[in-house]
């Protein structure tokens, strides 16, 4: 099985890198961005059949940081 | 003419920290002159050896080195290197090097995926560099390393270009960051761009651990002055 | 009508409400109730320490600046050394990255702020005990998050502590010091100057992080506010490193009048305090503070803790050449306020009055308080069964791999120590010792603590940090020139943790009165205190000494084959607290070491003297651990073996492993003399650690073997 | 209009975070896992109408490194 996990910061939480990432895109000329936010994604193989109570769990436990961070996982394939 | 003095020009991005280190040294300690050159500058003011300085240009955000390559002032430096100028990409100034395409390769994080700030023993391998005319080759030097990306990664036709062209200039005794081939310092294939994820500024007084970095820069001015 | 709940919500007293009816001659609305928490918190407003602090003594030869500004100075080299260590304990529980980054960065914008460009940081780090997985992850996220923000701003982070105890595990302490140097005729102070200035803002746009009791108030302004509300702040080093530039390089041109961070209660603090400090009133343009988030009002403006921001007074006519300089430097700068001449600090919001307070009421005359306090009582144990004779080998092994001893550089290494090239002696070495570029002179810098004393016998406990810390400078030579301080505790509402403050300032001030030091500064930090119990008293002494002449140091590479061995000072039966009693017996209190300042003094100017006359090749404290752990760890650095021989009057225990404050070893290639008492102990060779306890061998280990225990600790734990 | 963008390590690269993670996860009991990589996602916020070229363009040109680095993109709504 293959799964993905994504991490990213919730809302109004500041994120540095995707404001300058954003800046860097508008000094070059892509002046029709308005908004950057950066995350993580996880590719994950994985041998369960029924992998969604596992994903939840790393998600939750080990990949994201609660406090500042959700998550969203799906399975591909 | 002999004497004269070599202009070094030091690049200065937002979040670029070892600049001033950098200029001390070239001015204070090697004795030749320094001057920033500013990241918006369309000019390299005559700067006769270009240096790009360790820090963290943009915050090392989106990736080490990869925003400060759009910087206006690297055009310049591209021509420069082009027409042959002299460029040392210390640490960051490597990053950057390699993201702008001046050096092949990219970085990786460390193997322990920790930043290191230690001292570590190199082994010179090409003392025929206009960076490393005052080496020999076979000798040991000490100089810090102080970095979270530099875990060099190249494709093997890559590395082993390298290895037969002699551009692996320094290398790790004791690798700390999981560097392909323990390299250290590569240059590039006209030999006039050096990059190295050790701080040479920082091993040029006695007084501070070690002065095997100073020779770096003594190289570059003579290379400069006799050429 | 304000009810008994949203009281509550903003930690405000009956009484403290009726007293702010009382100054406004009204009931105040729900942005001046906002305002009046977080101005009278214990944070902002000392209301609970401040009639203590005032006991400890703020003069002395070097002094320039003492407490009260946003940092204190002293002299070095005919520099401005501006320097002050913070707390940031709460946040790194909740977040250890983060809150660890973000206390960096604001401490370094109390020493940026004065003018100072930052050389240094350190840090003092509690955790509870690392065998438990939950203290393993805060750790790493606490020093990944110092090395994150101090590596990228190009700070060094020279030196610092870390130790472990129970009571950390759900209070850890995260104390940063950060260091500056200012030229002294160009110093800059939180002031506001006459009426009629303009205010800027520079730096990051205001979100809505870390606004405190705000919970209930955002209800009234709209349900959505609410949950897009996060308290953890997240640090960007990188707009700090160019706040840094364009701060420092406005104060080079003179632009300003007077400039403040934006800390605790950000936007209102920083201009209530300035404005409160020159006599002059303050409006605010709250329409004009650049917001992060949409939908933003007046009590959160205010009220924001968002990072990376400063607050400055423009010299009248200078607004347009600041706001080119930030700009140059990639930072937003915006007139947000002028000040007047009616000593009311009010705010404007959509052409509406949104606060107006008498401006005193908010800074200057904030509540105090004379907490009840009782005397803690003091642990006097002492146990018989202590002094039984072991296996002294086997000890000191586990000492060395011990939690408590072994080798920190794990963490230091993930800190660029090197930066700025000024660190003449590197972390692991004892104080780090600065070079001031140009100058023959450098600084020698400290951060001590030591909780299980404080836990014992707080007053005697901080006598005993101040004289370690002292005693630390010593051994690189180096004379004290002020210390700065954090002062960690439990519920300043419980007396009993009021008595443990009362005594520890008392101990401070003993101690710094014998030595003539000034305090310059420090911070408190209270109410460290969850379901998991409460911290001991955790005084921090950071300390900033003299060291004449950088070029001679004593190094460990400076030690030869034949080097004598010398032991200087007294050794009493002191073992309680020490980590020989938690490594044998699991025990961690215990009647703490006595100390005699009179004897302590005159061993430091000892130890100054013989580095100064160059007779020393290295030198270094006994506390903690003891003669025999410490001395292992010399061996380690210095990479030879030696062979010590002890004849001691008293029981052999407090000998290897007592942790009495005033001794010392010498190492040497000359024959040492001093007017303490002086015992050659054995001679350096080899590449064993031979010990002889009255004629008969007690340990004989390879030196190699014993440092790889000592080395691999925190690299296991961490590096699996 | 709201896009995303992965970029994610070539394969034949060395993932030194994903091998650290991958390590944890087993250490936690999580012995299902055979493989984690890690990669980053940007959440773009832009005016464009017809994203799609310049999707393209600054995940190539200035968001994915091409020496390690590939990338894909996909318009969200
Ligand atoms: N333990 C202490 N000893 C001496 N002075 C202290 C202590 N704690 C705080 N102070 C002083 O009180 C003032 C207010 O401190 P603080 O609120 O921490 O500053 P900031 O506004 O930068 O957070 C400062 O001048 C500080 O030095
Ligand atoms: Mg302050």
């Amino acid at each position: 099985m293959r799964a993905k996990i994504e991490v990213f910061l919730k809302e109004g939480v500041l994120d540095p890198q995707g404001e300058t990432i954003k800046r860097a895109l508008y000094t070059l000329g892509y002046s029709s961005i308005k908004d950057v936010r950066q995350g993580k994604v996880f590719y994950i193989e994985l041998k369960d059949k029924n992998p969604q109570g596992i994903l939840e769990e790393i998600a939750r436990k080990v990949l994201a940081n609660p406090v500042i961070e959700d998550f969203r996982w799906e399975v591909e394939r | 003419m002999g004497s004269r003095k070599v202009k070094f020009g030091i690049v200065v991005y937002p979040g670029t920290n070892c600049d001033m280190d950098t200029h001390y040294v070239i001015k204070e300690v090697a004795g030749e002159e320094a001057q920033y050159l500013w990241h918006e500058d369309l000019d390299l003011k005559g700067s006769q050896v270009v240096v790009l300085p360790g820090g963290f240009s943009y915050g090392d955000y989106l990736r080490s080195g990869a925003i400060a390559r759009f910087s206006p002032i690297m055009k310049k430096i591209k021509k420069f290197a082009e027409k042959g100028g002299l460029i040392i990409g210390i640490c960051n100034g490597f990053q950057i090097l390699l993201e702008s395409g001046l050096l092949p390769g990219a970085m990786l994080r460390n193997r322990g995926l920790r930043f290191i700030c230690s001292f570590e023993e190199l082994l010179v391998e090409n003392d025929e560099t206009p960076f490393t005319l005052l080496y020999t080759k076979g000798e040991r030097l000490r100089m810090p390393i102080a970095h979270i990306d530099g875990n060099y990664f190249a494709e093997i036709d890559v590395l082993s270009e390298l290895e037969r062209e002699r551009r692996i200039v320094f290398r790790y005794i004791n690798n700390p960051n999981g560097s392909a081939h323990d390299l250290a310092g590569i240059i590039s294939k006209k030999g006039n761009v050096f990059g190295l994820m050790p701080h040479p500024e920082r091993a040029s007084e006695a007084l501070l651990g070690s002065a095997d970095g100073l020779r770096v820069f003594l190289s570059a001015a003579k290379y400069v002055r006799e050429s | 009508m304000i009810e008994k709940k949203l009281l509550q919500e903003h930690n405000l007293k009956e009484d403290e409400y009726e007293r702010i009816k009382e100054i406004l001659g009204r009931e105040p609305n729900l942005v001046e109730l906002g305002l009046f928490s977080v101005m009278w918190s214990e944070h902002c407003s000392y209301k609970s320490s401040r009639v203590h602090l005032k006991k400890l003594p703020t003069e002395g030869k070097y002094l320039i600046q003492g407490p009260g500004e946003n940092a204190g100075i002293v002299e070095a080299g005919g520099k401005a050394i501006v320097f002050k260590v913070e707390s940031h304990n709460h946040p790194s529980f909740i977040e250890p990255y983060q809150g660890a980054a973000t206390g960096v960065g604001g401490i370094l914008r109390d020493i940026f702020t004065m003018g100072a460009r930052p050389v240094a940081v350190l840090d003092s780090l509690h955790f509870g005990p690392l065998d438990r997985p939950g203290n393993r992850t805060i750790m790493e996220g606490v020093v990944s998050g110092i090395a994150g923000y101090g590596n990228s701003v190009g700070v060094p982070t020279v030196g610092g502590e870390i130790d472990f105890e129970e009571e950390f595990s759900h209070n850890p302490l995260v104390n940063v010091m950060c260091v500056g140097i200012a030229e002294k005729d160009r110093i800059f102070y939180a002031r506001a100057g006459e009426p009629g200035l303009f205010l800027i803002y520079a730096g990051a746009p205001t979100g809505r992080d870390g606004i405190h009791g705000a919970t209930m108030a955002s209800a009234e302004f709209g349900e959505e506010t609410e949950q897009k509300k996060v308290n953890v702040q997240v640090g960007d080093p990188f707009r700090e490193k160019l706040l840094i530039e364009a701060t420092l390089e406005v104060m080079e041109r003179n632009l300003i009048v007077g400039i403040q961070d934006m800390g605790a209660a950000g936007l209102t603090s920083s201009s209530s305090e300035m404005a409160s400090k020159s006599g002059v009133g303050v409006e605010l343009y709250l329409d004009n503070v650049p917001l992060r988030e949409e939908g933003m009002n007046p009590y959160e403006l205010l009220l924001s803790e968002s990072q990376e921001r400063m607050l400055m007074v423009a010299k009248s006519g200078k607004e347009e050449e600041i706001r080119r300089i930030f700009r140059k430097w990639g930072v937003n700068a915006t007139v947000v306020g002028k000040t007047t001449d009616d000593n009311k600090f009010r705010a404007v919001w959509k052409g509406e009055i949104a606060a107006d307070v008498p401006l005193d009421s908010l800074a200057e005359n904030a509540p105090k308080y004379s907490r009840p306090y009782s005397a803690p009582k003091h642990d006097e144990r002492f146990d018989k069964k202590w002094l039984r004779k072991k296996n002294w080998g086997n000890v000191l092994r586990k000492i060395l791999a011990s939690e408590h001893f072994a080798s920190r550089e794990w963490v230091y290494q993930q800190y660029d120590h090197m930066v700025q090239t000024n660190t003449v002696l590197l972390p692991g070495l004892g104080p780090s010792v600065l070079r001031i570029k140009g100058q023959r002179e450098g600084i020698a810098l400290t951060i001590d603590s030591n909780p299980s004393w404080g836990r014992s016998n707080p007053k005697q406990g901080a006598v005993l940090t101040v004289a370690e810390s002292f005693r630390n400078l010593a051994t690189v030579g180096a004379e004290p020139l002020g210390i700065t301080n954090c002062l960690n505790f439990g519920n300043p509402e419980k007396p009993e943790i009021m008595g443990q403050f009362a005594e520890t300032i008392d101990g401070m001030r003993e101690a710094l009165e014998f030595f003539q030091v000034p305090v310059t500064g420090g911070n408190v930090s209270f109410y460290n205190e969850t379901e998991g119990g409460t911290v001991p008293p955790t005084v921090a002494i950071g300390t900033v000494g003299l060291v004449e002449d950088v070029s001679n140091l004593p190094r460990p590479e400076r030690v030869k084959e034949g080097d004598g061995i010398y032991l200087l000072g007294w050794t009493g039966r002191d073992l309680g607290s020490s980590v020989y009693l938690r490594i044998a017996f699991g025990e961690r209190g215990g009647k703490i070491p006595e100390i005699d300042l009179q004897r302590e003094k005159k061993l430091h100017r000892e130890i100054i003297r013989l580095v100064r006359e160059k007779r020393v090749s290295y030198t270094f404290d006994l506390s903690p651990g003891g003669l025999l752990p410490n001395f292992a760890e010399a061996l380690f650095k210095i990479g030879k073996g030696a062979t010590l021989k002890i004849n001691p009057e008293i029981e052999e225990v407090f000998y290897l492993f007592g942790e009495s404050p005033s001794r010392m070893i010498v190492i040497s290639s000359h024959e040492i003399e001093a007017s303490v008492p002086v015992r050659k102990i054995g001679e350096i060779g080899g590449e064993r650690l031979s010990v002889h306890l009255r004629g008969e061998e007690i340990i004989n280990e390879s030196v190699h073997e014993l440092e790889r225990g000592w080395r691999s600790f925190f690299p296991e734990i961490f590096n699996p």
